[in-house]
């Protein structure tokens, strides 16, 4: 390490995208001049094999100790070179990257002031690399173990892989039931496969799962440590209701005082709960629960002289003394599933949801149309506010059939008027599958879908947007300005811009195809996590490309729409992914911790603790230390749960404690460089 | 005032003490009107002891000046007490330096001297110039009598009073073991205008101030070394891995210096003054120190030295903070 | 060094970019292909947390007309906290510094995530633009080894 | 050369005719009278006290470059003192005069120093003689000096009230004060005995003294005794007493790298700084204030007048008025007399 700097420097070209702008050949004869600096070259591509082989031979033949390579991001190829290096002995972290890339010629076109600038961000490596030192890579434990937070069905099949890869899973949904969005569609596209069908038995695999530890109305609190040895704090709601007596049998829903006066939420209120309620008749575990917001007795403590559901039940499961239970466990690995909503109609008001009760949302269609509806599968316009329940004698008044049904594509999608730039992705598909299936329900409707494009790009949707075309659907070319009522119709009125021609539309029904959103709550995970989020507010992966199923933080990875808009397999597919990658942590069983943490120079740290009170991580305590005969304190860091940030060594007065190729000695140089005016 | 007969009588209680090894008051100065800093190991020293408006020192600085050189092996270190007087301003420094974990509580004997106000010895000599035999200042009401070389004159309080002094929030210990005196109510306020003057003129105009200033440091660290908060076992501008400001002496280091003095005191400083009565060429250090104490006060409504229970102002924030210069 | 006017001044402004947000989203505007001036040259930290105020006083001094310090909006620091530690640090030392003589135009601090890849280029051009307007940095500056 | 006279209202105009040299006088800058180059005779304060700096800051600058170089370039590029031209101190008091004499045995020792000794042949010190004490610490007719002293001068002025009386001492303050000759007119007769006069009268006023007969022989026996953790126990180390010492002239010598460039420099230093002493390994053989503060006092009263054969000290009474602490040399040195 003391030995004398043998710097060599490499700068790429990257074909022409450094080239072009950056006067290369100029840069590395001002690199050359540098102090310290042995060999300074340029190749078209360093991170190639050959580019990499001319740094390896420089090491081998030159006796380089330190290298410079100025191409790319670090972000993008740090961990290359840092390869490279140690492919033939050198330390990794004898390494420092100048980005004249991305922060170079891709953002500037004058070739003299871009080369000027590379130059200086050169020797702002260089003298940076001359005083860097070795770093040792610490390997951790990893815990065999993974959270999933979310039981959609992105959720599921992760935990149904890990699972059955032999590792302890935990999975946690907030809601009474698993399922997720999945467990509300009726039909699938373009397969038409039943939802409940291919969804079911994997809901009945994961409370069965010997490995799966399922933790239904359940909602994580805490999470602290690192990857490979998170804590985590869950707090298990109480249904009130005891589940290893409960058994499913429903008296007491029938028997609740509330019952059918209670929006049931997995039909997006088109249908009627009680306030002990299963969501929905496949839930998962099939255990009641009872709503304290609406619950009678637990809001008002009275209802009438004794709760009708505990006299209903005769395992005697009900029990309104029930406390939330906190369980702590420990994870090796996090993976968040945390789905989507669905956007808001209301945000939209030109097309009167809400005021019409003939304008449905796409997922409430998705209810009239299932047979395990609250119309039994019928498509008719839903009697909203009105009780289902009617009292003895009473005519039922039967609700309406429609004859002509419309469709608008893109509510709350694609829309910036809404916030919204994003394509949803599922909508122009499920919109077609809806439509099918109302020709199907209603052979002599007519059904119009107002679209701005069709969007079938999956396998087997393409074909199926035909075939529904064939069907006699009509797609009208154009975004609907506004819907009003004329009569016992709806109006729909839009500019056809195939044609140029503005027209009102005659309907019964409309149905608005609302798109995907960021969870509102999604914010709780953000702070459990310090996930970041990408500028649509879903959460953001480690790469957009490279590493879509991956967080900044290690450990912690993504899975299903809570990182974007996914139809089913695309959920699927990246449950998988992100369970594989959770899998590789903990069958390899050790993960390699921060090599750039801090430390303290025990001989000139004062103790004042301002580094203990600052670490996020807590990875800094005060020790008692003997200095030259007298007791003394300073602090002392863990290094496996330091990540370093290194705010402790910018709070420390005296530079005692600093960070690890972050250290002062190491950065002031480079504003010296770079401070310097041309 | 002071009864200083009992305070010699207190003085000689404490370090008569078994657990106290040292006391830390003041004597009369070898010249003139000035007091001096006593360092009291036994009950014979006691009846130098002093406390008078000419007792400027905080002695809070010597608790964490001490010096611990390599100790001989098989010697222990003399972990006894430390009894230290402090006025109101200088109980501060006990208070912050306990915050910082400089020692605990239970290592010091706190003598506490409410106090009406101390001199400006620069004031002092001005006004009385010349006078070497042993002069005394005492307070008496809104005056000081000051008297030397056979003649006693009366001045009012106001005129001679350190500019501390005349915008004292804590005249009382904030914390002690004993009182020597009762406590006296607080009597004058601070609202920054000194340092809300200087806020409002140009920028050219506050560094044509500064930069007159600076200019005249010589870097001798007396700021540093009599500032009871600046105690690091290296002070960075010491160091040389890596060089934070250069030795030199010109206007840019001595702005680094000055700036590296004065953040460091943010949210620590407890406004004894002393970096700027030490000062050999007159650099206002405490309108530096003001500065970030009066924006400390403001934005996150925090006074360094209140409270041993309290967070390091920079080690803690808050999610509201202000951030309105913020892109 | 050619006297400059204010027309032809060029600044020299000296960034700390934490790694996770603000230096990827200067990545981001890189691929890109967004354009903005070529005044800024970034020192690359983990976290704004590292950044001590006193950099901004070396950069000040070593000749640096303006020092921007970017880090993740609140809230969303990879490292929980230190944007929240680097906002108290930077909002005293500007301040201070504006106390001094040294215009606050010259220490500068934005939010800037790893998606705003055009945020960063706003900001880059609002810096450059403020330092232009104030002039070069001349208050403190190293008179750079003069006898 | 005879005496001349000149008269306070003719000053002005001498002084700018001075100032076609690099000219230092002592100037105010708030309440502080430090010596600066003049440019305006305005800025000048020739009333006053004493400086807080000494002027040795002139011949002994508190940083200078001593040479420039480039990394890997064996050629350096050294200070030419000689460009600073010919240089006047105006007004400075006889103790600091005198400091500078005893500060030139060090370096025209066993090595001769370039840069100071070519910039004091550069400079003409022109004295103001003490016609009342500068401060009541003064203390030179005690260590070998007087308020009127002439040592190392090369004129002398002499406050008599409406002018000032110009002795000059050496052909050099004879060149520079024909400089201004045209300001000057011959004194009168009596006026040398009226200087004479006021000399005696300020010695009369210096309230302080010590007798040094034997102090330098008795430090060295005083090495291990308990005075000197008495006398430093309130010391905190700072550098007020040295730096504003006229005649401690201890330097640092640093680098100062740029990139690829650098120069050497010398800086003052200070023996009460912990640093001054403290090894790359980590051992400090003064590792308090007390073993400095002996040194201090040791240093002027036993080694450099065992070496040089002189006082390192000239009474100016500046570490007694500035010391912090009221640590007062004359109080030491009269516990050594003492012990």
């Amino acid at each position: 390490m003391n030995a004398r700097p043998k710097i060599g420097v490499y700068i790429c070209h990257c074909g022409i995208n450094i080239a072009a702008t950056v006067d290369v050949e100029e840069v590395v004869r001002f690199a050359s001049t540098l102090p310290d600096v042995v060999v300074a070259r340029n190749y078209s591509y360093m991170c190639s094999d050959p580019g990499q082989a001319l740094i390896t031979e420089d090491i081998q033949n030159m006796g380089l100790n330190r290298v410079v390579v100025a191409s790319c991001s670090p972000r993008m190829h740090e961990p290359t070179f840092r390869k490279t290096l140690m492919s033939v002995g050198l330390n990794p972290y004898f390494l420092e990257m100048a980005n004249i890339r991305e922060q170079c010629s891709w953002v500037h076109e004058d070739r003299i002031a871009a080369t000027e600038k590379a130059k200086r961000l050169v020797e702002s490596a260089v003298v940076k690399v001359r005083r860097l030192e070795p770093l040792e890579v610490k390997e951790v434990e990893v815990e065999p173990s993974c959270l999933i937070i979310g039981a959609g069905i992105a959720g599921i099949q992760a935990a149904l892989d890990i699972a059955d890869a032999g590792f302890k899973v935990y999975l946690v949904e907030k809601t009474p039931s698993v399922g997720g969005h999945m467990a509300q569609l009726d039909k699938t596209f373009p397969t038409l496969d039943c939802s409940a069908c291919i969804l079911t038995p994997k809901m009945v695999d994961v409370a069965n799962h010997p490995n799966i530890e399922l933790l239904t109305y359940s909602q994580v609190e805490e999470i602290s440590g690192y990857v490979g040895n998170f804590d985590v704090k869950v707090r298990k709601k109480s249904r009130f209701v005891d589940v290893s007596k409960c058994t499913g049998c429903g008296a007491c829903a029938e028997a609740c005082r509330q019952a059918g006066r209670i929006p049931s939420e997995f039909d997006e209120g088109l249908g009627m709960r009680s306030c002990i309620y299963l969501p929905f008749p496949q839930a998962v575990p099939a255990k009641y629960t009872i709503d304290k917001e609406t619950c009678l007795f637990l809001t008002r403590g009275k209802c009438g002289d004794s709760p009708k559901c505990v006299e209903a039940c005769e395992a005697g499961a009900i029990d309104f003394e029930m406390k939330d239970e906190m369980l702590e466990f420990k994870v090796g690995t996090i993976i968040v599933a945390t789905g989507f909503d669905v956007f808001d109609a209301r945000n939209k008001p030109e097309y009167g949801y809400g005021t019409y009760p003939e304008v449905v949302t796409a997922l409430e269609f998705e209810r009239l149309v299932s047979a395990s509806g609250p119309y039994g599968g019928k498509v008719v316009i839903p009697q909203r506010g009105k009780k289902k329940k009617k009292k003895e004698g009473e005519e039922e008044e039967a609700p309406r059939v429609p004859k002509n049904i419309t469709f608008i594509q893109c509510v709350g999608s694609r829309d910036k008027s809404v916030g919204n730039e994003y394509c949803s992705r599922v909508c122009c598909m499920y919109t077609a599958k809806q439509a099918h299936l109302a020709k199907d329900k209603i052979p002599d409707a007519e059904i119009t879908i107002f679209y701005m494009d069709v969007r079938a790009f999956g396998k087997g949707y393409e074909e199926f947007y035909d075939r529904v075309r064939r069907e006699g659907i009509r797609y009208i070319r154009g975004n609907p300005s506004e819907i009003f009522r004329r009569g016992d119709k709806l109006v729909v009125r839009a500019e056809d811009t195939l044609t140029a021609t503005p027209m009102e539309h005659e309907t019964d029904m409309v149905v608005l195809s609302v798109g995907l959103m960021p969870r509102s709550d999604r914010r709780e995970i953000i702070d459990l996590l310090k996930l970041s989020s990408s500028p649509d507010q879903f959460y953001l992966e480690a790469h957009p490309k490279l590493r879509p199923v991956d967080t900044a933080t290690d450990g912690i990875f993504l899975a299903g729409a809570c990182q974007g808009p996914k139809d089913i397999p695309d959920a699927v597919g990246q449950a998988k992914g992100a369970a594989s990658a959770a899998m590789i942590l903990m069958a390899s069983g050790k993960v390699k911790v921060e090599a750039q943490t801090s430390v303290v120079d025990e001989a000139t740290c004062r103790g004042c603790g301002f580094c203990v009170e600052i670490c996020p991580y807590s990875a800094i305590e005060l020790v008692e230390v003997n200095r030259m005969g007298w007791p003394v304190k300073v602090a002392r860091v863990n290094e496996a749960l330091c990540k370093g940030c290194g705010a402790c060594a910018a709070a420390c007065l005296s530079g005692s404690i600093q960070q690890r190729s972050f250290r002062d000695l190491q950065i002031l140089p480079q504003i010296e460089v770079l401070g310097v005016s041309d | 005032m002071v009864d200083q007969a009992k305070l010699r009588e207190v003085a000689r209680e404490v370090i008569s003490r078994e657990d106290v090894r040292l006391l830390i008051g003041y004597r009369p100065g070898t010249y003139g009107f000035r007091a001096r800093p006593a360092f009291v190991e036994s009950a014979e020293q006691v009846e130098e002891l002093v406390f008078t408006p000419a007792c400027v020192s905080n002695l809070a600085s010597y608790l964490v000046l001490e010096e611990k050189p390599p100790l001989p092996r098989g010697a222990e270190p003399d972990n006894r007490k430390v009894a230290v007087m402090v006025k109101g301003c200088d109980s501060r420094a006990l208070v912050q330096q306990m915050v910082e974990k400089a020692y605990e509580r239970d290592h010091l004997v706190v003598l506490g001297i409410p106090c009406s106000g101390v001199v400006d010895m620069a004031r002092v000599e001005a006004r009385f110039p010349g006078v070497l035999s042993a002069g005394s200042i005492i307070r008496e009401g809104d005056d000081f009598v000051l008297s030397f070389d056979g003649k006693t004159e009366k001045v009012p309080a106001a005129e001679l009073l350190a500019d501390k002094c005349k915008r004292c929030r804590y005249p009382t210990p904030l914390v002690s073991d004993i009182m020597l005196d009762d406590e006296v109510e607080r009597f004058a306020e601070d609202d920054f205008s000194d340092i809300a003057e200087l806020e409002g003129k140009s920028v050219e105009e506050k560094w044509a101030y500064w930069a007159e200033k600076f200019s005249r440091c010589i870097r001798c660290y007396s700021c540093r070394n009599v500032c009871p908060m600046c105690y690091c076992e290296d002070c960075i501008l010491d160091r040389l891995k890596p060089v934070w400001m250069r030795r030199s002496v010109d206007i840019s280091e001595n702005t680094a210096f000055h700036i590296s003095r004065a953040y460091h005191l943010a949210g620590r400083c407890i406004q004894c003054g002393e970096c700027a009565r030490v000062c050999p060429v007159d650099i206002p250090l405490m309108e530096l120190n003001r500065k970030f104490y009066k924006d400390v006060e403001e934005l996150y409504d925090y006074e360094p030295g209140l409270s041993t229970e309290a967070t390091p102002l920079l080690s803690t924030f808050s999610v509201e903070d202000r951030e309105d210069f913020i892109l | 060094m050619a006297e400059n006017t204010r027309e032809t001044f060029e600044p020299n402004i000296v960034a700390f970019l934490c790694n996770w947000c603000s230096y990827a989203g200067a990545d981001l505007a890189g691929t890109s292909r967004i354009h903005y001036p070529s005044n800024v040259k970034v020192v690359r930290v983990m976290c704004t947390g590292r950044v001590n105020p006193l950099f901004v006083m070396n950069a000040l001094q070593q000749g640096a007309d303006g020092v921007l310090v970017s880090g993740c909006h609140p809230g969303d620091c990879h490292y929980m906290q230190g944007n929240y530690y680097a906002r108290r640090r930077f909002t005293l030392m500007r301040r201070f510094l504006e106390y001094l003589g040294v215009e606050p135009a010259r220490v500068r601090m934005s939010w800037v995530s790893a998606s705003e890849g055009s945020k960063w280029k706003e900001v880059v051009e609002e810096v450059v633009e403020g330092v232009k307007a104030v002039g070069p940095m001349d208050q403190f500056k190293r008179r750079q080894l003069n006898w | 050369m005879a005496d001349k006279i000149l008269k306070k209202d003719k000053a002005a105009e001498a002084l700018k005719e001075l100032s076609k040299f690099r000219l230092f006088a002592p100037a105010k800058s708030d309440d502080v009278v430090l010596f600066r180059q003049i440019e305006d005779p305005a800025e000048a304060c020739l009333d006053y006290a004493n400086s807080t700096v000494p002027p040795k800051k002139v011949v002994f600058p508190q940083t200078e470059t001593l040479f420039r170089f480039k990394l890997g370039n064996p050629e350096l590029r050294e200070k030419n003192v000689e460009e600073e031209g010919t240089t006047v101190i105006f007004g400075l008091r006889p103790c600091d005069a005198r400091a500078m004499s005893i500060v030139d045995n060090l370096f025209s020792w066993d090595y001769e120093d370039p840069y100071y000794l070519k910039r004091r042949e550069l400079t003409t010190l022109v004295g103001m003689a003490c016609v009342t004490p500068p401060s009541v610490n003064c203390f030179c007719a005690s260590v070998g000096g007087e308020p009127f002293g002439t040592e190392n001068l090369d004129l002398l002025l002499v406050d008599m009230g409406e002018e000032y009386l110009v002795k000059v001492l050496t052909d050099k303050g004879g060149k520079l004060a024909e400089t201004i000759g045209s300001f000057m007119e011959n004194a009168p007769e009596g006026a040398a005995a009226k200087a004479e006069e006021l000399a005696g009268a300020a010695r009369e006023a210096l309230s302080r003294s010590i007798d040094t007969s034997g102090i330098e022989a008795k430090l060295p026996a005083l090495w291990d005794s308990p005075l000197w953790k008495e006398v430093s126990a309130a010391c905190l180390g700072c550098g007020i007493c040295t730096y504003l010492c006229p005649t401690c002239h201890c330097f640092d010598i640093q680098d100062e790298v740029e990139d690829a460039e650098g120069r050497r420099c010398r800086m003052w230093d200070s023996c009460m700084f912990r640093e001054y002493t403290l090894h790359a390994s980590g051992h400090n053989p003064r590792p308090t204030r007390k073993e400095r503060t002996r040194n201090r006092i040791s240093h002027k009263y036993s080694y450099f007048p065992g070496k040089f054969g002189v006082i390192a000290c000239v009474g100016c009474g500046r570490c007694v008025n500035l010391c912090p602490v009221n640590i007062d040399i004359l109080e030491i040195l009269g516990k050594v007399v003492e012990a």
